[in-house]
């Protein structure tokens, strides 16, 4: 009897990244992981409240974890990593001497605390893991070369978050390496994309995800994974914004992990919300039957590719 | 009996938060007191005096102090009474001072802390016995167990000394760290050229037994007698007639087997002797990587030894040696760092430890002493090193200071500056310790003479960038993020004990602290002692140490050996379980629960009892809390005592 | 062989036969020594025989230093008769064991409550479920089943399974009917861990300020081996004073308590034995339960094994570990 | 002014944990001052029923403090210890005495801080907990001439007004 | 550059910062390693070590009034990186609200956003994505802002038209119990040790 996660979508949901939303919803039904709603789910304050008082964030987050334990929840699944963060530092604050009363105070009840919440990417892990995931591969991603990129809120705090190794993740990895992609050793796999801070200070966040984009591009990936809804928009609907600080103008192809694994599945595009990408993959992926047989012949792995970019370019 | 009670003011240790003369006027009507007052400073010259003085004058049976912890100068106190008369364990103490005046500022609870202390020892005092010490033979013999500089050191002056010495060595060669090193700071000297010559002490010796490949599996008896059981590991060859030629070196057709020597940095034969000068210079085989043990078919070894040496049947060996001192001389390892994600936890080749890159410096090492990069063999143009990797780290359990990584990092500083003129040197350091002889001097000469760039931050954050390394930290004084591209990273990893140092300080039921070092008798005052009577510590395995530090301890934990065989006889703590045989209705379960088998059921009078084996029990009391009758009692710390002190506490 | 004549035969073997026979009255049995065949005719065992005659074996081997001794025992004995074995304090070569199948043992105070009149009794037998008593010209038919002490009621081991004869024992085994076998546990503490531990400790107060110190519940023990060195009346050490106090009233059953951790065979002789009527008995079995609990250990089982309190684990699976 | 301590008694081993309570007070770590501590050679020597004892003479709380498993100075004592200090523990429930009121733990000689840790917080567990019940005799005549019977000269007053 | 008075160091903010943020700041030993992780270091005032020894000599006014506070992503890199456990995001995100509290700005731009979020989430229960950058837009003055970006998300169906609103008042209450409450307060009389 597989067990029903309380959803949470997550505003963002709603507008820029619908595509993760449809495409965390048609993974999770191909791997059997039943999810349901948060009924009448509202804004978990996001970054903004959490920078203004962390009772309010507390108190708006926590509202969502009341709702999913009403409705016999015992664990919260949300594709994004800000609004998870903010939900288990609801539960981590109701402890603290200063917030914690104030946020029942807020909330006008007890915080839940026996609800666990984790990340899409997590509960795939969890539950599907590698062998499940090459139980459902149809359409091997052989061939394709991934950048797994985690952000800043997968993994850390890690006090927090309780998943994976904060410098060195290798769950995203793991479960496309059982795709058949080939996966890169990508170094700044959890490096800020600045997203939080791309409305008010473009400078800034052109020049970090500036850099992501380029050694992404250095190591010769076709795609950059991504699990963040945020870094996802920040990475590809502001590519073009970044491109004036960049060394290379390759555009590369920002894909949910979500995505990645419906395509190997066999999923139906438009369930895996392909259109919705500014960065068109379709090309790069158009490529996977024909290279498959190049990359069989090849060493397997990044580094060599990286070496070529690199012999390439002037020092 | 007629008590004296002395409260000492420890200066203003104590009396600044206890008022000592409360404490003796209340303790004066204590019962059985027949005299208390207070002194400035009991354990000094006058304040013994004092104590000496009061013991004739008022003719008192028992004496009470009460200033530091027992643990300090009970054995001072002790000698104190002794000399004026009494039986020293007719004294007692209250500890007012470690107990009490230094943890809480609350003066009138101190004295009333102080007061009810002192009654304790009172009521203690009052049901004491005069005990009396037995003597017994001692064996002159010594076992050192490691043979690094310290255990070198230890072993060479215990010998010249008059002792014998069974020397244990873990791996197949004596040298330890040092050996392993390139040149020594601050003088820049060959490390080898000044370790080999005392190797070769060690090996020509007449009174020093080598047990290399071998491992201490068990210490049984107390000081003056022990036994140890020594397993030496069979190097599938028979030392008596290995000569080191090295001609099945040569031959070997595995040649891809662990370099432990060379720290991994390279390979070397199945069949191997460590390095040139080894001590023992004899030939072992590695049975994982040994065709032979792998597949049974080979024996290229055995064909071309000149000797005939070959032993592929061997066993380990176990050897009893009778001893009547141990030092431990395990020296540390590297912590582990695979933790460090940031630094890349190794998954990068060229990021190395500091005593990999001794390695490569080392003329004897796998690059012939040319510094070049593990993973392609090219001469490094960057080369940065970290400090404080594994050390002055809460977060990762490891809070402590290692001392000599400073050191040794500018030193591989300069090095690498002479290895390689035309290369740019970094140092990420957090403060920089260099606290000995030249030491401050030589981190100069690194800096002014050698151009090391000395950066004030941590690294936090090594990645690849195409086949050279981005190091990415803080440089704190200019307040900024800073980047270096690096073609190699050296890492000064902290120390913490020896791999296995927990299991042995348990097999020679001593302690050690969370970082696996041996724990000292007194962190000041009994830096070579352990709180095992005959087992002694030298060099690193007590803590982080220097070379010169080391020698140091080694020659002192000889001493100590050498001071505690000076009597020829030993005499025993007196503090150890006694049968009343009258209330003893031989159950037995004393017998059973008794570690050190000090307890038998005899026969006597026609009546069954247990009875103590004197020079055995080491008065633990496990067998006085076992019995149901309290018919054995651990004396001076006998059922009555306790109950009356807790009685002394709970009066009302 | 009936089993008169088994025990004479078991006589011709052993120099004595330690039994039940008559009481002061027809209620009660005393201990017999039975050593001469006759004796054996006068030997009573049925529910009146309540005594553990165990708590005789170790003075009696001590001062019969030839010959074999047999005892006759119900199954809760044999249990407390292995304990002593464990602690080597009887022989085992020189012991017989004589076992009865058994009916459960009468609770004197049920009795009493029942038929005050018993005190000065006529006549008293048991008639198939009943029990007889003829006093102040009256008769009283007393019902057996609620005649028994509650341990006997909750027993699960009326008839000795053939694994609990210790090894290397000579077992003989009595002809007759046991009782069906009770449900076990520990009935009587669980109600009274109901209790607040404000009405447990007053419960103790008053209870112990009405011992009279008589050691009754120790002397009957067959655990207490100490006999005459018991630390209740040593100076040295001095756990107790000799005063009226009620501290040391209940700190002597605390010592009896653990003192009995891990040996305690749950017999109940120290309850059945109280003059006063305390229920000393739940002391140990608290005690009973924890080393159960703790260790899986239930003392008297095994002749073999180690009692839990006189060894150890490194890692104790049911203790949570302390510190770091 | 009324004193606000509790009478709480420790029973340390020597090795470790007295060492560690001395090395605590060579760092400074300020603590309460409720605790009274009898040095033991081990933890082994402890007699379940001292505990028992110390509670029912009027002790607050009792806390036992030794080496860390695998640390003992004797090798095995503490291991003894752990199973009769864990058996006199949840024996007390049955006593009507809070359990709280007894604790053990491990306290290395290098573990300071640690040891500042543990007699704060049981000390803070003591405070919470109401002035341990006593039985009659305690306060009565009983008690007063089991004092004078050791005591030819007057009782010291300085602890009076404890209750 | 200005000499800092060591006698004008103000205990109550370093006892607020520790209890706000429920860290010790006393422990930071100042080795850079939050500097050294930092990814927007480029772009502050102060660097992250900085924040935190200013903290310690108790400078609020310095602290408060620097763009670091504001500037920084709450990326936690700096938490995972800190040898001595300070989780030192929360102690900028807690410098960042007395910051704010205290009227100390120095990126208003990033303010307002804030009050424009917050706003938009009150409105509707859910934050809805262009009505909070009309907001933006509109209290900044910041008219282009991302402009350029509004015909490719049309055209991707990436901006909703209407905002959806959820929570059925619930939120709205939160956030008047808050607006009711006033800014958190602590316990400054306890002395920091």
């Amino acid at each position: 009897m597989p067990k029903t996660y309380a959803y949470y979508p997550g505003c963002s949901s709603m507008g820029t990244s619908a595509e993760y939303d449809r495409s965390t919803r048609a993974v999770c039904r191909a791997c059997g992981i039943d999810l349901e709603d948060v009924h009448d789910w509202t804004c978990c304050g996001s970054t903004p409240a959490h920078v203004t008082d962390f009772g309010l964030s507390g108190a708006l987050a926590a509202r969502n974890l009341v709702q999913a334990k009403s409705a016999g929840r015992s664990e919260v699944l949300t594709p994004c990593p800000s609004c998870l963060k903010n939900m288990k530092a609801a539960q981590h604050h109701a402890h603290d001497p200063v917030w914690g009363p104030r946020i029942e105070r807020l909330l006008g009840r007890k915080v839940p605390e026996d609800m666990r919440c984790a990340s899409v990417l997590e509960i795939l892990f969890r539950e599907t893991g590698a062998e499940g995931v090459r139980a459902l591969v149809k359409k091997p991603l052989t061939g394709l070369k991934v950048a797994c990129y985690y952000g800043c809120l997968l993994t850390r705090p890690t006090a927090l978050m309780e998943f994976d190794e904060p410098e060195n993740p290798q769950s995203m990895e793991t479960l496309l390496a059982a795709t058949g992609a080939t996966v890169l050793d990508f170094p700044l796999k959890v490096e800020c994309c600045g997203a939080s801070l791309a409305v008010v200070r473009r400078d800034m966040v052109q020049q970090l995800s500036g850099r992501l984009l380029d050694t992404a591009c250095e190591l010769g990936a076709d795609v950059l994974s991504v699990a963040c809804p945020l870094c996802q928009m920040n990475l590809d609907l502001r590519q073009k914004q970044a491109a004036c600080r960049r060394q290379t103008k390759a555009a590369v192809p920002i894909m949910y992990v979500t995505q990645l694994l419906g395509l190997a599945f066999g999923l139906d595009e438009a369930d895996l919300g392909l259109g919705g990408l500014i960065v068109d993959p379709r090309p790069v992926l158009a490529g996977i039957g024909a290279r498959s047989e190049e990359a069989a012949d090849a060493p397997a792995g990044g580094q060599d590719d990286a070496k070529a970019v690199n012999s390439g370019r002037a020092e | 009996m007629r008590i004296g009670v002395f409260v000492c003011h420890c200066g203003s240790n104590i009396a600044a938060t206890v008022d000592p003369a409360a404490v003796a006027m209340a303790a004066d009507s204590m019962p059985e007191v027949a005299y208390a007052t207070d002194l400035m400073y009991a354990c000094a010259e006058p304040g013994q005096k004092a104590i000496v003085e009061a013991i004739g004058e008022y003719r008192l049976t028992g004496v009470v102090v009460a200033s530091c912890s027992p643990r300090m100068h009970e054995p001072t106190f002790r000698k104190t009474v002794e000399r004026a008369g009494l039986n020293p364990y007719l004294f007692e103490m209250a500890n007012i001072r470690e107990h009490v005046s230094w943890i809480g500022k609350d003066k009138e609870a101190n004295t009333r802390k102080a007061t009810d202390l002192v009654r304790m020892a009172v009521e203690k005092l009052r049901r004491d016995a005069p005990l009396h010490s037995r003597r017994f033979p001692v064996t002159k013999r010594v076992l050192v167990i490691g043979g690094g500089i310290a255990g070198i050191q230890a072993a060479l002056d215990c010998a010249e000394g008059g002792l014998d010495v069974v020397l244990v060595e873990k791996e197949a060669t004596i040298g330890g760290k040092m050996a392993k090193l390139d040149k020594t700071f601050p003088t820049v000297d060959c490390s080898s050229c000044i370790l080999g010559p005392k190797m070769v002490d060690v090996a020509q010796h007449p009174r020093i037994t080598l047990h290399a490949l071998s491992e201490v599996e068990e210490l049984s008896g107390f000081v003056g007698n022990f036994k140890a059981k020594i397993r030496k590991k069979a190097p599938y060859v028979d030392w008596n007639l290995c000569t080191g030629c090295g001609a099945c070196l040569a031959k070997c057709p595995s040649k891809k087997a662990t370099d432990r020597f060379n720290e991994e940095t390279g390979l070397t034969t199945a069949i191997t002797i460590p390095f040139p000068q080894a001590i023992p210079k004899k030939a072992h085989i590695n049975p994982e990587f040994c065709r032979h043990f792998m597949t049974g078919k080979c024996g290229v070894c055995a064909k071309i030894c000149p000797a005939k040496a070959i032993r592929f049947e061997q066993e380990d060996e176990i050897v009893v040696e009778e001893v009547g001192a141990v030092i431990a001389a395990t020296g540390y390892d590297l912590a582990d760092w695979s933790g460090y994600d940031y630094l890349g936890g190794g998954r990068f080749p060229d990021v190395i430890t500091g005593l990999q890159y001794e390695r490569l410096l080392s003329a004897s090492g796998p690059t012939g002493g040319h510094v070049v990069r593990p993973s392609d063999g090219r001469e490094p143009k960057t080369v940065v090193f970290i400090q404080c990797v594994a050390s002055r780290d809460p977060s990762k359990g490891r809070p402590s200071c290692s001392g000599f990584c400073c050191m040794y990092t500018a030193k591989q500083a300069v090095l690498t500056r002479d290895h390689c003129p035309d290369s740019k040197v970094h140092v990420f350091y957090m403060d920089v310790r260099a606290p000995g002889k030249m030491y401050d001097e030589f981190i100069r000469r690194a800096v002014d003479e050698y151009g090391v760039d000395y950066i004030r931050g941590r690294v936090s954050q090594i990645f690849r960038k195409g086949e050279r390394y981005v190091v990415r930290g803080a440089d704190t004084l200019a307040g900024a993020q800073v980047e270096v591209e690096a073609d190699l990273v050296v890492l000064a990893v902290g120390a913490q004990a020896a791999h296995g140092a927990e299991k042995l300080a348990e097999r020679l039921h001593i302690s050690y602290d969370d970082q696996g070092f041996f724990m000292e008798g007194h962190p000041k005052l009994r830096p070579m002692e352990t709180n095992t009577a005959g087992v002694f510590l030298a060099g690193a395995c007590q803590g982080p140490k220097d070379i010169p530090s080391s020698v140091a301890q080694g020659s002192g934990a000889a001493a100590k050996a050498l001071c505690l065989f000076a009597k020829g006889v030993l005499e025993n703590d007196p503090q150890i379980a006694n049968v009343r045989p009258g209330r003893c209705v031989a159950c037995g379960k004393c017998v059973k629960t008794c570690p050190f088998g000090a307890l038998n059921i005899v026969e006597a009078r026609g009546r069954r009892t247990a009875e103590v084996v004197e020079t055995v029990c080491k008065g633990c009391g496990i067998c006085t809390a076992t019995c149901p009758q309290g018919a054995i009692q651990l004396q001076h710390s006998t059922d009555n005592q306790i109950l009356a002190e807790v009685n002394a506490l709970c009066r009302f | 062989m009936n089993n008169t004549e088994i025990m004479k035969n078991v006589l011709e073997r052993a120099s004595v036969l330690l039994a039940w026979g008559p009481g002061h009255d027809a209620l009660h049995a005393s201990p017999l020594f039975a050593r001469k065949a006759h004796d054996v005719d006068k030997v009573v065992m049925d529910v009146r025989a309540v005594q553990s005659l165990a708590a005789y074996l170790p003075p009696l081997f001590q001062s019969e230093k030839e010959g074999r001794i047999a005892v006759l025992a119900r199954p809760c004995h044999v249990r407390s008769i292995t304990a002593l074995l464990q602690e080597e304090l009887i022989p085992v070569e020189r012991l017989i064991l004589v076992v009865l199948p058994c009916q459960g043992k009468l609770d004197m105070a049920k009795v009493m409550a029942a038929c005050p009149a018993a005190e000065s009794l006529d006549a008293a037998f048991v008639d198939g479920d009943n029990l007889v008593i003829n006093a102040d010209g009256r008769q009283w038919l007393l019902r057996l089943e609620t005649m028994l002490s509650p341990a006997c009621v909750r027993c699960p081991m009326p008839e000795l399974p053939d694994a609990m004869i210790p090894e290397g024992c000579e077992c003989v085994r009595l002809d007759g009917q046991a009782r069906r076998p009770g449900e076990g546990g520990y009935a009587a503490l669980d109600a009274f861990m109901e209790k607040t531990p404000q009405e447990r400790w007053e419960f103790w107060k008053q209870e112990m300020s009405r011992c009279i110190r008589c050691y009754a519940c120790r002397n009957a023990c067959p655990m207490c081996v100490c006999r005459d060195h018991c630390v209740a009346s040593a100076r040295d050490p001095h756990w107790l004073s000799e005063l009226d106090s009620v501290t040391d009233k209940l700190l002597f059953q605390v010592i009896h308590a653990t003192h009995l951790a891990g040996r305690c065979t749950g017999c109940g002789e120290c309850t059945r034995a109280c003059p006063m009527g305390i229920p000393v008995g739940l002391l140990k079995m608290q005690m009973n339960k924890i080393v159960e609990e703790l260790f899986g250990y239930k003392a008297g089982m095994d002749s073999k094994a180690t009692p839990p309190l006189l060894t150890f684990e490194a890692i104790e699976k049911n203790i949570r570990e302390k510190g770091k | 002014m009324p004193i606000l301590e509790r009478r709480i008694i420790g029973f340390l081993c020597n090795w470790c944990s007295y060492g560690g309570a001395d090395a605590a007070g060579v760092s400074r770590f300020t603590q309460p001052t409720d605790l009274r501590v009898v040095r033991l050679p081990c933890t082994g020597r402890m007699n379940p029923i001292f505990v028992v004892k110390a509670l029912l003479a009027g002790a607050d709380g009792v806390l036992v403090s030794g080496c860390h498993p695998k640390d003992c100075h004797y090798s095995e004592g503490n291991y003894y210890a752990r199973r009769r200090l864990e058996v006199i523990k949840r024996f007390l429930p049955v006593l009507g005495i809070e359990p709280l009121r007894f604790e053990y733990t491990w306290v290395s000689a290098a573990e300071a801080k640690r040891w500042q840790e543990v007699v704060t917080a049981f000390t803070e567990q003591i405070h919470a907990l109401p002035p341990v019940p006593r039985l009659p005799d305690d306060t009565g005549i009983e008690r007063l001439l089991r004092e004078l019977e050791n005591s030819p000269l007057p009782i010291c007053g300085c602890h009076a007004g404890h209750e | 550059m200005k000499t800092l008075n060591l006698g004008e160091s103000d205990p109550r903010f370093i006892s607020e910062v520790e209890q706000r943020s429920g860290q010790k700041i006393s422990r930071c030993y100042q080795c850079g390693a939050c500097t050294g992780r930092c990814p927007n270091t480029f772009a502050y005032d102060l660097p992250v070590n900085r924040v935190m020894r200013l903290i310690q000599l108790g400078r609020r006014e310095e602290v408060l009034s620097c763009s670091a506070i504001w500037l920084c992503a709450a990326c936690q890199a700096c938490a995972v990186q800190c040898p001595n456990e300070i989780d030192v995001t929360r102690v900028m995100e807690t410098c960042r609200q007395m910051s704010a509290e205290a009227g100390l700005v120095s990126e208003r731009a990033i303010q307002v956003f804030v009050k424009s979020f917050l706003g938009s989430v009150k409105r509707n229960g859910r934050a809805f994505e262009p009505g909070l950058m009309a907001g933006y837009m509109f209290r900044t003055g910041r008219f282009f802002t991302d402009v350029d970006l509004a015909p490719v998300m049309l055209a991707k169906r990436k901006l909703a038209f209407k905002p959806h609103k959820a929570g059925n008042g619930e939120v709205a209450d939160i956030f008047r119990r808050y607006e009711e409450e006033g800014p958190v307060s602590c316990n400054l009389e306890s002395d920091h040790a």
